[in-house]
């Protein structure tokens, strides 16, 4: 499919989506509120069937945190990134797309640990990297920790 | 066939298992195969290949002359801050002041020979020495001023 | 008496096993830390204690395996005398065996020599 | 400036220690057994670990020295190889393997990380910047990594620390 | 393929074992809690982070000169292929085109790399399986290529001989010869491998059978490389996605259905000799002239996002850089083909024994400090 | 004690033994020197002999793998095995607290024990034997199945997992593979009517059994050789120590001298099984003699008699190390699978081909 | 008192130590060490006897097979650490007070009895004889046991499996 | 060799008889139990060496007596064992004082 087309099918899944198309990938931007059903339908939905997360990461913009996640169809071969946008910065949580790609599981681990974003219906969340009793999450852009030596 | 295939398992098996013993039987008997290079009793023929990174070292010429401007580019390319240049203002014969090195200190113990340094020097003041055996029992030996005392910048470079 | 060469061999063994280790305990050098004499888990503290049910099938292999030893056992005085007594042994040994390669058939269909 | 002229290679130094004659011969027997009976612990945290198995293939081959007994538990190792950056994580592991160890016990660390972060000493907020504030180290070898020959330079450099232990007549001199 | 919930149910006062952090078939400090039923391993539960560095949390302080060095220290074993990544994420940023004569020696070092990760992968499984001797000759062959390594780039392991726009420094004269005479070596004893332990019927028993990756499961779990493609994944980021000159190269992705470790085995085995092909491909048509194209002194990415991925001697690398418009990346993330291999390793060992779980993690070929990075 | 000097040396034993009845006196005193002399005599040839075959191993090792192997200690390295001897002498040998302390001591001691037991019947040489027990053969099988308890409880009293682990499987499979060992045993014992180890050894004087005996002989003496090395612990089928999976298994806890032990109880019983190997199959001590050709024979008989048994007895020791450097580990229900759906029947049946051949005077 | 006698009073002092310490010793696992002393010990006697086959026997079976089976159903059965439960105190001293009592009785009535030895010619417990007897058929023959001991052996292992292996579908 | 009598090994097994006896009867594991009935056997054992030795030289009787003991021995220690494995893995015990399955 091409980036035209996956718009396209995009915007009747959801109706409410912005897209960017700087990068190299199509790129949709959709709240964290409605990522779970709209995930499931690109999964599933047999035209767009994407069945692999290759990346799934999060972006820390000080105001808010992106999540980002990397999406490609292996049948039809085509990619598009879908970045979840997380407002509250204090408190922040998403739901888990650990039921529909089973990789997410340490991605989302890895992300509460380093960026402290909440998963709901992980399965087993967890301090990935870190001790379990570190503070503070190192990735955040506002993380101080007195051990660490500037350059 | 149960029994065609249980005999058949076992000359198979046996067969792979020899072909295995007759390899290292091949290198038991043939003692000229043998690769190893004995370290410590070859340093007298072993040669580092020209390029290898071991150290950084600064070329003093036999003036006590080396070529650093203390112009800090290495420090600043250093990913990890092995480098560290202290200078001091030098009054040249014209009664100018001079930037000049005072102590040029390499961290061995935390260098990684990516030789960033050695690519943005502009004078090609340092370079990367081939020496390894750098071990030592205390730490603090692998500090190193690599600017010897005494020595001053050669004349031209700038 | 060949007894004295058992004996000899015995205390041989015991007082290699216990100068050996008497000798190490008087002379090494011993240092104490509260870490050292925990139980070595690839780094990690243990959880639990390691005297614990250990669930394995291999006990049926020691199970069959008596039955084999027993019979093995019967096989030394009837080996030592076959090549007197003739081909009589042999065909009681071959009733003998084949009963019990029977069981041995009958585990190994049942399964029981699959590894659980 | 090569390796030639170096005059101060371990192993041509030696130094003749005071002590009573049979204490020194026990302690050199038994320093000589050490020195040259060095297993190593099965531990490699990142690729000074190569390294490490590097020096163990056949071209470099410390077996020569009787270091090839690798342990894989710490009961039967004379000496951790540190060979890889710690982190605040493994930073307890690394002393309870260190702890676990009998004496004697000697400790290499190997390649810049250990000794002080290395290329992780700055901005990096998980990294021990060097083992020794965890674990007393014996033998420092820089590099990242360091060559197989450095690797083995600095166990015959152990070696040399080793030789010159006297556990035996310090006890008595104590009493 | 989608987990259920009785995957992840636990009883108390089980049989807990850890193998890791120290354990000498983890090659690394990977530590996995394995919950044992006599020797059946119930469930896998990978903890990490014993060599979690920051390399991304570092990435955000360095220039983009100086980012990609930390890179050889993820995937040592690669070092040179995750460089590569690095600069070529740069380069497609800032679009500049790379000299020919950098394309083809970046390849022939990559290629020489992931043969000589290949070789370490081979030393080590035999290693894992208790064949000691496999280790030695595998080893005689990687030590040459860390001699080309040593000669050209001037270290064996973490070569940092790559800069944004091309090469540090150009190879020696000799690098040619020196390159077909390590490929003559390597083709010449690769018979031996075979022998000692590719044959080898208790070698194959091992794996035969063991550690049953399903095509579905593997693109579930997000798995790349080799492991992968012995499941039938057709991955190979070389021929899908050709960066740097791979498009014009004659080489064949190697695709085994087998599923189980002894596929995966055959497939770096098989992947082996494809490199030697790619390399004789090139060797002898380096083409003359620039090693470097002109870049700035301080590098600056425009604003945006980028993400480029390479093919690593273990899967998929995937560099995904936010740049705000500064010198440094504002978030660096690698997408490790490790760490998704390694969340396949739970799923798939569960079942088995524990001699499997070696044998498992063996032909997976983790490489620890790139899955914590 | 007579008889333990008698039948070699004799004359040296007889002189030694007026001198010290001189020196000494009769009466116990006598007999308790004499028996400690010996007792020492002994014990420091099997050290010297596990000394021999530590060195031995690293260096055919070392071959193997195209290196140089240890070389530095001693001359030639030979006494690289001394100086690790010496150190784990000198190493604190410690217990760890959560252990069973009285049976964590033990277990070391009865290995070392029954390792050393097992010596007591093999003929070295001619007429020298330590003790020729009239039922030689069965005395060294249940000697030497007494290891498997000492090895449990070495396991289960270190309190470690992979300890547990490590016995468990050693407990599988030390007792299933004595029974492959059992039968090829008794294969030959068919053939010469008697369980002396000297009395088998006599029975070859004509020609080795391996010779005289065709095929059946070969596949018992395979066998013999395949199930003595997994008897013995040694790779590939050492899945009770398996460094890579249970680091170290049953001795994964054992420091300093009582780990010291284990290795050399490890030689010693690579020595008894090859030792045994030798005797049953390749005629222990007996020279190479070919039926008719008297010369020949005679030539042979040149050779002392103690060369041709540690000649043989090297040689299967080279076999089984070679094994242990060409081979990767079996898993452990490969392992079981291996004896009881091959070894075991193929002996079995063997055998009987061996009984019959006996019978029928098949053989040479 | 010669050196066979303090040979056979060690010997009888590891079976009844290690006899009496397998019975009380609250750790299992010691218990079957103890058990294996004592075993080993009865094997000492029959050598101290010259009954070499049978001692050998004894140690095959007992210390190879029975021994090593019961420690393995010791790991399968329990946490092998624990302390046993300490027997009910009037139990263990009836019991003890009965043990004592009737071995000093029988001792008594044994020191009272006069065995008479059967002044026949001895035969040697050698291997060969017992191998002939045990495969004649003859009035002392015991072929027949023999062949019985193999259906024996079968139905042991057959009971064996049964057993193991209706465990193995419930699960 | 003659000073060592019947009475003395007869009195070893004596008690070696009755130290199985007190065993069974204050043990409550089955395995431990098992062990005690061992230890009655083994006494048995010795008695009919013993008395083979002393008194019948001139048959190997008591021999084959033992030996086919021993093999009862054997045999019955398998089937206890998996029966007592059997039971545990029913009743998560093998205290006889649990066992009562068995029992009207």
């Amino acid at each position: 499919m091409t980036k035209e087309e996956l718009k396209d099918s995009f915007t009747q899944i959801f109706p409410a989506v912005t897209f960017d198309e700087s990068g190299e990938f199509l790129t949709a931007i959709i709240p964290s509120e409605e990522l779970l059903p709209v995930m499931k339908v690109l999964r599933t939905k047999p035209e767009l069937y994407f069945d692999y997360l290759f990346c799934e990461t999060c972006v820390d913009w000080k105001d808010h945190l992106m999540m980002v996640y990397f999406l490609n169809s292996r049948t039809h071969n085509h990619t598009l990134v879908v970045k979840a946008k997380i407002t509250d910065t204090i408190n922040p949580q998403i739901e888990s797309v650990f039921q529909i790609w089973p990789t997410a599981e340490l991605n989302e681990d890895e992300i509460f640990d380093l960026f402290g974003v909440k998963f709901l219906n992980h399965p087993n969340l967890r301090r990935l990297f870190l001790e379990e009793d570190w503070v503070g999450f190192p990735l955040r852009k506002n993380y101080v920790d007195e051990h660490m030596i500037e350059l | 066939m149960f029994i065609k295939e249980y005999f058949g398992t076992i000359f198979k098996s046996i067969k792979s298992l020899l072909t295995g013993m007759k390899l290292t039987g091949y290198y038991f008997t043939h003692l000229n195969k043998i690769v190893t290079e004995e370290y410590p009793d070859n340093r007298a023929t072993l040669k580092m290949a020209e390029r290898f990174r071991g150290e950084v070292i600064m070329p003093h010429d036999e003036k006590n002359e080396h070529q650093c401007t203390g112009c800090q580019s290495c420090e600043l390319s250093c990913p990890n801050g092995s480098i560290k240049i202290i200078t001091k203002q030098e009054i040249q014969a014209d009664g100018k002041k001079k930037k000049r090195i005072d102590t040029w200190v390499y961290h061995l113990d935390m260098c990684t020979m990516c030789g960033m340094c050695v690519e943005a020097c502009p004078t090609t003041a340092i370079l990367m020495g081939n020496e390894f055996e750098h071990s030592q029992y205390e730490k603090k030996y692998l500090k190193k001023v690599l600017n010897k005392p005494g020595s001053r910048l050669k004349d031209g470079v700038e | 008496m060949g007894s004295v060469a058992l004996i000899l061999l015995l205390f041989c063994g015991i007082a290699f096993a216990a100068g050996g280790i008497l000798i190490s305990k008087a002379l090494a050098k011993t240092s104490f830390n509260s870490q050292k004499g925990e139980t070595y888990e690839c780094g990690i503290p243990t959880t639990g204690t390691s005297f614990i049910q250990f669930n394995v099938g291999y006990y049926l292999f020691a199970l069959v395996f008596l039955v084999f030893d027993v019979e093995l056992v019967f096989m030394y005085p009837w080996a030592v005398v076959v090549k007197e007594v003739g081909i009589l042994a042999f065909f009681e040994i071959l009733v003998f065996m084949f009963i019990l390669f029977m069981g041995l058939l009958y585990a190994w269909k049942k399964g029981a020599l699959k590894w659980v | 400036m090569g390796l030639k002229d170096k005059l101060e290679f371990p192993g041509q130094i030696h130094e003749t220690p005071d002590g009573g004659f049979v204490l020194t011969k026990l302690d050199d027997i038994i320093n000589w057994a050490r020195s040259n009976s060095v297993w190593p612990l099965a531990f490699g945290t990142s690729c000074c670990a190569i390294e490490m198995m590097h020096t163990v293939n056949a071209k470099y081959d410390w077996s020569r020295f009787g270091f090839e007994v690798m342990r894989a538990t710490p009961r039967q190792a004379d000496l951790i190889i540190v060979s890889g950056t710690i982190v605040m994580k493994m930073a307890p592991v690394l002393k309870r393997l260190y702890d676990q160890m009998p004496e004697p016990k000697y400790v290499i660390a190997m390649g810049a990380c250990t000794i002080s972060g290395g290329p992780f000493f700055y901005n990096t907020y998980s990294v021990v910047k060097g083992i020794d504030h965890i674990i007393p180290v014996d033998v420092y070898v820089p590099g990242c990594p360091p060559r197989p020959e450095a690797l083995l330079h600095s166990m015959i450099t152990l070696q040399e620390k080793i030789k010159n232990d006297a556990y035996y007549r310090k006890q008595v001199d104590k009493k | 393929m989608i987990l259920g919930e009785e995957d992840y149910i636990t009883e108390e006062g089980e049989f807990v074992v850890n193998m890791g952090p120290q354990h000498p078939s983890t090659h690394g400090v990977l530590r996995l809690k394995v919950w044992l039923d006599g020797e059946t391993i119930k469930k896998v539960e990978p903890h990490l982070g014993y060599i979690h560095r920051s390399i991304e949390k570092m990435s955000e302080s360095l220039s983009y000169r100086q980012y990609g060095y930390l890179t050889s220290r993820m995937d040592y074993l690669s070092a040179h292929i995750n460089n590569l990544a690095c600069a070529l994420v740069v380069e497609k940023a800032l679009q500049v085109e790379v000299p020919a004569r950098a394309q083809a020696i970046r390849i022939v070092i990559g290629e020489l790399t992931r043969i000589g990760s290949h070789l370490l992968w081979f030393a080590s499984a035999g290693l894992d399986l208790g064949g000691v001797t496999p280790f030695f000759y595998a080893f005689r062959e990687r030590e040459a290529i860390n001699s080309i390594m040593d000669e050209n780039c001037g270290a064996r392991l973490t070569q940092n001989f790559m800069v944004p726009g091309g090469i540090v420094y150009d190879v020696r004269p000799d690098f040619q010869s020196r390159v077909k005479e390590v490929l003559k070596q390597f083709k010449d004893n690769f018979h031996e491998y075979n022998e000692i332990l590719t044959g080898n019927v208790i070698f194959q028993n091992r794996l035969k059978d063991v550690g049953i990756l399903t095509k579905e499961d593997a693109i579930a779990f997000g798995c790349t490389g080799p492991t992968a493609r012995a499941s039938g994944l057709s991955c190979d980021i070389r021929k899908m996605y050709p960066y740097d000159g791979y498009e014009k190269l004659q080489f064949d992705e190697v695709i085994s259905t087998g599923c189980d470790s002894w596929a995966r085995y055959e497939v770096r085995m098989a992947e082996m000799l494809q490199s030697v092909r790619i390399i004789e491909q090139l060797i002898d048509n380096i083409p003359e002239g620039d090693i470097v194209a002109k870049t700035k002194n301080v590098i600056k990415l425009p604003k945006g996002e980028f993400y480029q991925r390479v093919e690593t001697a273990r899967g998929e690398l995937g560099v995904y850089i936010v740049s705000d418009g500064g010198a440094s990346p504002y978030r660096c993330k690698y997408r490790s083909p490790n760490f998704a291999n390694l969340s396949a390793i739970p799923h798939i060992a569960r079942g088995y024994k524990i001699g499997d779980l070696i044998a498992i993690m063996a032909t997976i070929d983790l490489i620890i400090p790139d899955i914590d990075r | 004690m007579n008889t333990l000097l008698s039948y070699s040396f004799s004359s040296l034993a007889t002189y030694f033994h007026n001198w010290l009845q001189s020196m000494i006196g009769n009466g116990i005193l006598l007999t308790i020197t004499e028996l400690v002399i010996v007792g020492v005599v002994l014990l420091v040839f099997l050290i010297l002999l596990a000394f021999f075959l530590g060195y031995m191993e690293r260096k055919v090792a070392a071959f193997m793998e195209i290196r140089l192997g240890p070389n530095r200690v001693g001359p030639k390295g030979t006494l690289q095995i001394v100086a690790d001897t010496v150190k784990l002498l000198f190493k604190e040998g410690f217990t760890p607290d959560a252990a069973d302390k009285f049976l964590f001591n033990l277990a070391p001691g009865i290995i070392i024990t029954t390792a050393l037991l097992a010596v007591a019947p093999i003929a070295f040489a001619r007429g020298f034997q330590i003790w020729d027990i009239n039922i030689g053969v069965l005395y060294i099988s249940s000697v030497s199945s007494m290891a498997v308890i000492g090895i449990l409880m070495a396991g289960w009293s270190s309190s470690n997992k992979y300890s547990l682990i490590g016995a468990m499987r050693c407990g599988a499979q030390i007792v299933s593979y004595e029974l492959s060992i059992g039968l090829s045993l008794v294969s030959i014992v068919v053939l010469t009517g008697s369980l002396s180890l000297n009395d088998i050894v006599e029975s070859q004087a004509n020609g080795w059994w391996i010779f005289k005996g065709h095929i059946p002989v070969m596949i018992a003496f395979v066998v013999f050789v395949i199930a003595s090395t997994a008897e013995i612990n040694r790779a590939p089928f050492d899945l009770v120590e398996a460094d890579q999976e249970l680091t170290g298994g049953f001795n994964t806890e054992y420091a300093g001298m009582k780990f010291a032990m284990f290795l050399m109880a490890e030689y010693i019983n690579l020595f008894v099984v090859s030792a045994v190997a030798a005797t049953i199959f390749l005629g222990g001590w007996m020279p190479f003699h070919i039926g008719g050709l008297t010369g020949f024979n005679h030539v042979m008989d040149y050779i002392p008699s103690s060369v041709w048994f540690f000649g043989k007895t090297l040689f299967i020791i080279f076999i089984i190390m070679q094994f242990r450097w060409t081979f990767p580990r079996l898993r452990i229900d490969q392992l079981l699978n291996l004896e009881w759906k091959y070894l075991l029947p193929i002996s079995m049946v063997n055998v009987l081909l061996v009984t019959l051949m006996a019978i029928m005077g098949w053989h040479l | 008192m010669s050196a066979s006698q303090v040979i056979f009073y060690i010997i009888a002092a590891i079976i009844i130590g290690g006899g009496i310490l397998a019975v009380t010793s609250r750790k299992i696992f010691r218990a079957a060490v103890f058990l294996l002393f004592s075993l080993l010990g009865i094997a000492a006697l029959y050598f101290y006897l010259n009954y070499e086959f049978i001692a050998a026997v004894q140690i095959v079976v007992y210390v190879g097979g029975i021994v090593v089976l019961i420690i393995f159903s010791i790991f399968l059965t329990h946490a092998s650490g624990d302390e046993m439960k300490k027997p009910v105190l009037w139990r263990s001293v009836f019991a003890g007070l009965a043990a004592v009592f009737a071995t000093a009785l029988t001792y008594l009535y044994i020191t009272e009895h006069n065995f008479v030895a059967n002044s026949a010619a001895s035969v040697s417990p050698s291997v060969r004889n017992i191998g002939l007897q045990m495969l004649s058929t003859t009035e002392h023959g015991y072929i027949l046991p023999f062949e019985v001991v193999s259906m024996l052996l079968l139905a042991a292992l057959i009971g064996c499996i049964v057993i193991a292996i209706k465990i193995k579908t419930k699960e | 060799m003659n000073e060592i009598g019947l009475t003395q090994i007869l009195f070893v097994s004596t008690a070696l008889f009755f130290i199985g006896v007190y065993g069974f009867l204050t043990r409550k594991n089955m395995i431990t139990m098992l062990m005690s009935i061992e230890l009655l056997l083994n006494s048995v054992n010795i008695n009919f060496i013993a008395f083979n030795k002393f008194l019948y030289a001139d048959k190997l009787d008591g021999l084959f007596f033992t030996v086919f003991i021993i093999t009862i021995a054997a045999a019955e220690a398998a089937v206890a064992i998996a029966i007592i494995i059997h039971l545990y893995r029913k009743l998560k015990s093998i205290d006889v004082d649990d066992t009562d399955i068995m029992k009207f």
